[in-house]
């Protein structure tokens, strides 16, 4: 009863997204006897009922390993992990299902096309271009590559509200350049960078581009035909699904070029002592019993979210963002770190004489949950000179409300510290 | 349709005495079908003569449903053009994976007997497999030998 | 009512391993009206009700990304993902908790080694040795090395029994010898290795080694310090977790003299473009979101195994085994493949003139999954000289009855093909 | 204790006038404190003259609860033995993270309002980071760096 009366009150209220919240059991949590205020989201999502529900009932009547089985079980597994991809390629409008690959997350993503397509085709003095806003995972395997085989890394500059300097960019490309691999949407600032002219861009030259989508696939509609990148990677965890799966998707010519990346069963044809030759894909890039069940969760959450609709959580979202950005810059002391014209409701800020872990613990003992540090961006970090950041960041499931509680917070926090 | 019945049905007859099994010596076309995930292997040799399948014949190494889907097959095509063949491959394919309309019409016959396998998913390879094979013969320079694994439309079944 | 009765029956009957089916709501199932034998563990086993709860409870009142969080979810996500990594650690008696690296599979771990160790200490000429009875996802790894790096693969051989040639083994030795790869229980055979003594032997030449752990792990008690090896590698959908996370144990000192397998956040201690360090093992090795809850379900299982005792565990099994070992081998025109004095509950056959897929097609009408195929060990049939056999495999939660009805299973496809 | 409370108690004080703050110009040991994960980063110089620690200072940048930390311990170690110290830093590091039965003698004193520390397991960090680094420098040869990071003991807690 109580349930219904809430979600009825909230739909007049409000509007019918905020409603959502109601969907996701651990947003009813207590922390320090304070209702939750979930501003973690960038960092991993929650998960709906409707997701929770479909991982009991595989494991209860679905579960077997897939492929090859010709039992009921395993025919039934193997359909539900098959129709997942599918939901997957239209969620992101692939042209083929066999353009999606299954990964272990968005960092396994990146990593495999690192393997796959960098160390067969990047050499000595070739150059890649990543830009400040990366996040590690778009780093570090590039440096890994770059230490082997002698390539160079190029970076594109941001200026301070955290934009992408696209004349730089432009400037950055010669005949050395093989590769261009771009965060789509900054995580410790919101950016969302103009991929598409920067794609179209890059092959112009013939260079290939991957986007690392892991902060832009869960706030707004994504179309990689549209985009025309050639690789695009993100994590189920970060969009109502669960950890331990995620997605890159590469067009079908790159992938069949490219080496594979894990050895092992289902990513052969054959296999002797002698010789070995590779499956099709996805299936090369597949190697060993896959995260069954997580890949089926991750689609039933693409159901869930594409039913509330991307365009309309993207509207929803940017209401929020404006809400608290107004808010939160009217605070004496506290400055917002990202002010890109083009965002998603991410906040970062600083606050005079405060540390960021101060913070989040403070913040924390009234059940509002933010990230504090460098968010794997310490290139961010380093660019605004600061040690770290405090961050909020919001989904469709949070509300004004939230944001209220979180200024009231900040208020608190400034108390102790005055 | 269930698989036992299915089984039945089918086996009976072509498991034991495969029709046109064997290879022939003056083949103009074939191909070796091969479907490395199970295992499975087949030979199709066949005489295409002003357009019409004069003689085919297969042999080779598999489970029941692929070599009763391969002997029915070979005298189903046998003295048909080619155009009628690739049809009848068309509309095998797409019963298998249940997308034909059985009560629309059809050049498919007593190979009906089939259409349950779209309920063992992991089986349709096996009864496709034959299919494939003969496309990639019908389609084959004289005397070569095409995989049919590399066909992208069993690459996709496998 | 009807489940207390039940148990009480089936402890009364026969013994308390198999009152374990009860906790297995999957085993409820009926497949084609009749009810499911589930002979297919090998390939993956089912889940207990209180590793499906676990998940639930998780994702309903504990999830965020873990590691860096300030606030209250992510300190209890971490809190539990730390937990399941000590519950792995004594479940194999590692003799540190950071030798523990959870991965995505075994797959994923032995990958993680070719990566780690092999390519950088691995070099042309160098010789590995595997055996006959490896499983794809450990040939292919080295096969890819050996390919890039220009080194040998040596295969040591074995009888027809299924067992490994020791002989052949030690000859098999030389100065160019430079690791050792070997799969602890055969998943299509059943055979045990003698792996204590081949570790020995290999580390009297200084070689380390591998141990593919995967079949062996769910089955028996397993203690890397007591077998000296040098890694170990399973996963835990075969030990009634959930698919998407395994593990690869190290010795510390090896793991710390590794490269990275996969760049990206948390493996760094510092990032910038210029220079990169790495975290602490067992960080250096989880890149990225790990399968949170994935692990955090892993570490009930294992309590849940633990609570059984995997001694008596394997001691069930066993006779399971050669119940079964005896009714099969009963029935004419059926060979058992695999016949080694020391096994698991495998039990491999083949049928004259019979494919085993027809047979797992035919098994299945009658509810009773079992797998046929290959298994992922293209080399074992190729030196049985079979395409394929059909397997049964058996885990504690079955019992004698199902192997009766496998049996008056077989009767009955041998009755279709008569 | 909550964090509030612990943050009232240690912050008011040693956040604003830290105390020991800055560097010895002639400090016969040193090291550096840094903790990559959260960016905190202390360097600290002390004298020790005959075993006793005559003179020590701390700087860096980090967040409250490191610095208050460092505060209160260089004010407490500050004319202590060499093994005094050790004991101290024994005791600090099994107090954070709840190892250490506070009702059993001990030598932490009014350092024991870090007790509370222990139920924030992100933050243990940061409270024990001046006591690696203390342990560092009281090993450190005579004016070397040492990177508390490499410490075993604080790689274990970041
Ligand atoms: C012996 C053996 N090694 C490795 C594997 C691969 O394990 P996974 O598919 O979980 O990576 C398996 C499972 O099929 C196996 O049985
Ligand atoms: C922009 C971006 N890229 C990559 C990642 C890495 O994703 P995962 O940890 O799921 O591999 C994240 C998540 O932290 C991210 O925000």
């Amino acid at each position: 009863m109580k349930i219904i009366d809430t979600k009825f009150e909230s739909q007049t209220v409000t509007n019918n997204m905020e409603s959502t919240r109601l969907d996701f059991p651990i947003l009813k949590l207590k922390v320090n006897n304070k209702p939750l205020v979930y501003l973690d989201s960038a960092a991993s999502s929650q998960m709906p009922q409707v997701v929770i529900d479909r991982l009991s009932y595989y494991h209860t009547a679905q579960h077997a390993n897939i492929n090859r089985g010709v039992h009921y079980l395993s025919e039934t597994a193997t359909a539900a992990y098959n129709a997942a991809r599918c939901k997957l390629q239209q969620f992101v409008n692939a042209k083929e299902d066999r353009e999606i690959i299954f990964t272990s997350g968005t960092t396994d993503a990146i990593n495999l096309v690192m393997h796959g397509y960098g160390r067969k085709f990047i050499k000595a003095g070739d150059e890649i271009i990543l830009s400040t806003l990366e996040h590690h995972s778009n780093i570090v395997p590039w440096q890994m590559l770059a230490e082997e085989t002698g390539a160079k890394i190029r970076v594109i500059p941001i200026n301070d509200a955290g934009e992408l300097l696209i004349d730089e960019y432009e400037k950055l490309f010669n005949k050395r350049t093989k590769f261009v691999s771009l965060i789509h949407v900054s995580n410790s600032l919101g950016s969302i960078n103009p991929i598409k002219s920067v794609i179209a861009f890059a092959h112009t030259h013939g260079v290939p581009v991957l986007i690392d989508g892991a902060q832009a696939a869960p706030h707004m509609s994504i179309d990689v035909q549209d985009l025309d990148c050639d690789f695009y990677a993100f994590s189920a965890h970060k969009l109502c699904g669960p950890t331990g799966v995620g997605v890159l998707y590469g067009k079908e010519e790159l992938l069949e070029s490219m080496q594979p990346f894990k050895g092992g069963g289902d990513m052969i044809a054959t296999v002797s002592f002698e010789k070995t030759t590779y499956n099709t894909i996805p299936h090369k890039f597949e190697a060993g019993t896959p995260p069954i069940a997580a890949a089926i969760g991750f689609g039933t959450a693409i159901d869930y979210l594409s039913t509330l609709g991307l365009d309309e959580i993207h509207a929803y979202e940017t209401d929020l963002l404006n809400y608290a950005t107004e808010q939160i810059k009217q605070i004496p002391g506290v400055h917002i770190i990202g002010t890109a014209a083009d965002k998603t409701a991410i906040l970062s800020f600083v606050i005079d004489g405060i540390h960021p872990h101060d913070i989040g613990t403070l913040l924390n003992q009234d059940g509002i949950a933010i990230r504090t540090g460098h968010h794997c961006t310490q290139p961010v970090m380093q660019r605004f000179q600061i040690p770290a950041t405090s961050r909020a960041s919001f989904a469709f499931y949070n509300n004004k409300t939230e944001v209220d509680a979180l200024v009231a917070g900040i208020h608190a926090v400034k108390q102790v510290f005055s | 349709m269930n698989a036992k019945s299915l089984y039945q049905e089918v086996i009976l007859d072509h498991n034991r005495k495969p029709r046109n099994y064997g290879t022939l010596d003056d083949a103009s076309h074939q191909a070796v079908g091969h479907n490395p995930l199970c295992g499975d292997r087949l030979d199709i040799t066949l005489n295409l003569n002003d357009e019409h399948i004069d003689k085919i014949a297969f042999h080779g190494e598999s489970c029941a449903i692929c070599k009763a889907s391969a002997s029915m097959m070979t005298a189903a095509v046998k003295g048909k053009t080619y155009a009628y063949a690739e049809t009848m491959i068309k509309e095998f394919r797409d019963m298998a994976t249940g997308k034909l309309n059985l009560d629309n019409p059809h050049h498919l016959g007593r190979l009906t007997v089939f259409s349950g396998i779209q309920d063992l998913p992991t089986r349709v390879k096996c009864a496709i497999l034959p299919w494939h094979t003969l496309h990639a013969a019908l389609n084959s320079v004289a005397g070569a030998s095409t995989e049919a694994e590399h066909d992208p439309a069993n690459a996709s079944t496998v």
